[in-house]
């Protein structure tokens, strides 16, 4: 009578889409383009597979033919990551408030 | 470590990248979210390394990879300018797809690591998973390369369409998906070589009819994909944050692409199956008829803004092209010490993507409270006594209020006529990106200022 | 490396959080009445434990001393399931809008 | 019926109760919610039945207690009057905590029909969850059958209040901590018995030092807990659907609560810590000092309104209080046959819930496009002719806006006063809830109608 734990990742997909929906929508509209580069960003956490491909060699085989598409998959998603985080970084620190003694 | 930490740690690194959107409510809690996305990630890096134990010199190349293409990222994001976004961001979703393609094809080799199974024996639903994921990945790959050459320019932004291209598409998906069954029962390489094949061949071709204007739709479509990918290695992987990450971004491109149809008033069938910027080009060549304007310099334009005691402004996607934002910040601050009111009314599709112009006028320090949304400011025009509309031309068209024949008919448009007078900077009469001409141009309180938008904003400052 | 099914429950219920967070604040106002006899039905579905409970004996003893609590259970949330949709719904029936014609 | 499609059944009755809470984002689209939460209803029992497959005579036990609970519910839901709304949520409120209690102690006693373990032997993180889910559902319980009666008027609604009171509470509190501790370690079903008996007790001496006025918070707040407490449940039986839908009440209740705070301006903990209608009261009781103020009678206001070319009314608990809605809706139609522009106002928390006033009005067939929230009808106060304020106070005094030492400043509040005239229909001068005096009453464009609110609007629709 386990419950396949497909199931529960099913539901959590789900869930997320919802989450997904609701919150950009909620994503005021002068910070659409940040937004864009974020997902960007946060999308390269496929970077997590990248590592387990490239560390499926050993002490001998490093660089196996399978493992070597895990390092080119992270040198891409690394790429995506600092690019994406930095550039958001840069677009958000120009956001500014008029200041007050103006 | 154990799987359960690990699978607490990715849910913690998704809830982390759930309120880096939520930051981005408001600008002053969107930094702080960058933040959680950053810690997210690095918790799911730290994670992954931890879980798969294995710090051979293996780890020393993962290192030294992610330190290449971290330090390429930093390079790219302080060297990129800031009108350059657009071309930016189809570039990056083209290398997502690009990862989530080798992924999906290392998975496939060497199904162990993953356990997954084995070679030529690998659990069928993480075999369909994978496939998924390495179609979705192809085609975002693809496809996002050709929105970047589209939007660089390096390839021309006229649709390339040609006889039976929906019928070879069709054609196309359909092959895809038996692929994936035939793949599924067989377990043959080859057909998972030739299913990323087709499916790189099919973004391509998805892509290549729609116009260069409407790559900004393509984007964000191709960002939804990308995220489509990552949820589908996610499942393969039993990665929550994968999954949840996926999602996320999955429907945040998808609302994106909505946003922009609705904002142009177009369904999202009308942008994808092609074809709208081949008439926008024409049309623009048939507009011969002369029609009396009245066009003036700077020292007309200054002279009638320096008697104003309210101002607009109005950027469009001129103002990007000419990079005239840093000038048109200097020209406000001369109209504001002579306490002038000056405010921005950006239209949501004003410029080539969601938020364009947002960004430019933050860069030229613009505070965001002095910036209105359409329908915030759309009632001041009629007590302004100027609108400056810099650029923007389909965004304050009036044909769409009143012609139902018009492409951009029904699309909300800033009511910039309802002002005194309004001053338009462009460099001709030539439509904008909508191929339709401008009603306001031949208006009795229009003043046309024909120039390259960061030159007439520098002279009408001096003339202040 | 099994994970456990608990991770995945507590997953579904944070991101459910959320998801309530995002979907009440996008409730119009005028609504809010409603909201509350809805959520109030909706949270009946504890009724679940409830038949769980009931059916726990056997065709000998049907009416153990945990079944009772059970059946007691069953009422209570019944109660609230028909009275929370019912009243909901004689709500929801009289918001109307003008007619044009008027 | 397999676990895997039980486990997704559940799932897909959880998403339909999330769309059922979206669908109430605009009146059109709630009354299809409604209906997507009866679906998830069914579903989630549909399926427990099939997957327990016990179809003995019990089976048609369950069936006659459900019909007995359903056509309990089914009369009470035909019967109440809306103006009940209140004390009627309170009331099922507390029949979900005692439903969560007896669930919980039932899977204590017999934990094999859960697949808990044996008795005296239950798995360590169910005996944790079913220990939160009891403890939560009597504290529920017992406080939602104290806000029933204060609501009622059965018992008193002053704060019973005496020295010790949140040091006592405190205790207790931790007691509940150390007994849970106990417990998981001794599984004595004692203890257990006690826990809940202590819980009881606990909700009890929480709500007691609340003012009877406050209770709509207190409402809101234990609707927040027994979502969590079914989430409790959900954990122990391990359910999807009851962990995302306790989950789902438990952040609209905390929302709710949060929106009441925020439309008072007060603190949860202020609402919470009790005593606030005590202060009320007795400052109701000072205010003695006489001031001089225009009275008039239903002819007068006729007169008035007859001469007005647009009218806006405020209702409030007021109108409530004397059912006044469906004579009220008369005096707006006979209004609008003389051609007189007629909105309402509707203020956050006017009334005694959130939206009391839009279903009281919605009950007398006022069409919801006339209703407008305070954000956007507050500018059209200046522009119309006549407010008629029908039993409210405290949503229209200016003191909110001027005097910074009242329990209500920073309130945002209805700007009756820019009016040319307002009418107030109360039947004295006596203040509403917050116990302040309302200087509008004394204003020069001010008439106070003193009656009844039904029997006065009744008599103004003859003078008309
Ligand atoms: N924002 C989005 O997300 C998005 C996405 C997809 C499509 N679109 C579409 O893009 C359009 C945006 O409207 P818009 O009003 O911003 O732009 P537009 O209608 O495309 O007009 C831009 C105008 O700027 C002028 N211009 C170009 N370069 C210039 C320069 N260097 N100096 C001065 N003027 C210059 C052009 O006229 P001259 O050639 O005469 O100078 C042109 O008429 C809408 O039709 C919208 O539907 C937007
Ligand atoms: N809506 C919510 O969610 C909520 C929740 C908690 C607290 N509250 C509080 O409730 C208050 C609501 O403000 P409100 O302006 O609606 O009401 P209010 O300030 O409480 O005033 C109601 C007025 O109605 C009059 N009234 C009572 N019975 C009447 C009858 N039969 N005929 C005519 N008049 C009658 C009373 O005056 P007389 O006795 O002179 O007739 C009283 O002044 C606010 O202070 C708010 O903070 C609201």
């Amino acid at each position: 009578m386990e419950i396949d734990p497909f199931i529960f990742r099913l539901s959590i997909f789900i869930l997320s889409i919802f989450i997904g929906y609701y919150v950009v929508w909620s994503v005021t509209p002068s910070l659409h383009t940040p937004l864009m580069s974020v997902t960007n960003a946060i999308s390269s956490v496929i970077i997590v597979g990248a590592i387990i491909a490239a560390l499926s060699g050993n002490e001998e085989v490093i660089f196996s033919s399978s493992s070597i598409y895990g390092f080119l998959a992270i040198i891409l998603a690394a790429v995506n990551i600092f690019g994406g985080f930095l550039v958001t970084q840069r677009m958000l620190a120009m956001y500014k408030k008029k200041k007050k003694d103006k | 470590m154990s799987a359960n930490l690990s699978a607490t740690l990715y849910l913690i690194s998704g809830v982390l990248f759930i309120l880096a959107l939520r930051g981005l409510s408001s600008p002053e809690t969107s930094r702080q979210g960058n933040l959680f996305g950053i810690i997210g990630m690095l918790i799911a890096v730290t994670v992954t390394f931890l879980s798969v134990g294995n710090f051979t010199s293996g780890f020393v190349y993962v290192l030294i990879f992610l330190a290449i293409g971290g330090s390429i990222g930093a390079f790219i994001a302080y060297k990129i300018p800031m009108t350059a976004m657009p071309e930016l961001v189809a570039g990056f979703h083209s290398l997502v797809g690009l990862a989530a393609v080798f992924v999906a094809i290392s998975a496939f080799i060497n199904p162990e690591a993953f356990g997954l199974g084995t070679p030529g024996n690998i659990k069928l639903a993480s075999l369909v998973e994978m496939a998924i994921g390495a179609a979705v990945g192809a085609i975002t790959f693809s496809g996002s390369v050709i929105a970047f050459l589209k939007l660089q320019g390096i390839m021309s932004g006229a649709p390339i369409t040609f006889k039976g291209q929906h019928a070879l598409n069709a054609l196309i998906l359909v092959s895809i998906i038996i692929l994936t069954f035939y793949l599924c029962s067989t377990q043959s390489s080859n057909l998972f070589w030739i299913l990323i094949a087709v499916s790189f061949l099919i973004g391509f071709l998805i892509i290549i009819p729609i116009g260069g204007a409407d790559m900004p739709v393509v984007i964000s479509m191709l960002n939804s994909y990308s995220g489509w990918a990552a949820a589908g290695i996610g499942f393969t992987l039993e990665n929550t944050a994968l999954i949840i990450t996926g999602a996320l971004v999955g429907s945040s491109g998808a609302i994106l692409s909505y946003i922009m149809c609705k904002g142009m008033n177009r369904s999202f069938f009308n942008v994808i199956l092609g074809g709208f910027g081949a008439t926008a080009e024409s049309t623009g060549d048939k507009k011969t008829e002369q029609r009396p304007v009245k066009s003036g310099n700077a020292d007309d334009a200054a002279f009638l803004m320096k008697n104003a005691s309210s101002v607009i402004i109005v950027p469009g996607y001129g103002m990007a092209v000419a990079q005239a934002q840093h000038a048109l910040r200097e020209m406000v601050d001369t109209l504001k010490k002579n306490d002038i009111k000056v405010s921005y009314a950006i239209h949501p599709v004003a410029g080539r993507m969601p938020g364009h112009m947002n960004v430019l006028l933050a860069e030229a320090n613009v505070p965001y409270d002095e910036v209105f949304e359409l329908e915030e400011i759309n009632n001041d025009f009629a007590n302004a006594d100027v609108a400056f509309v810099i650029g923007a031309n389909d965004v304050t068209n009036p044909v769409a209020k009143t012609d139902p024949q018009s492409p951009i008919y029904g699309m909300p448009v800033l009511d910039v006529e309802k002002c005194k007078s309004v001053l338009f900077v462009k460099r001709s009469l030539s439509p904008g990106y909508a191929g339709i001409d401008n009603d306001l141009f031949y208006k009795e309180n229009t003043l046309m200022l024909f120039a390259d938008a960061k030159k007439m904003t520098e002279d009408i400052t001096k003339n202040l």
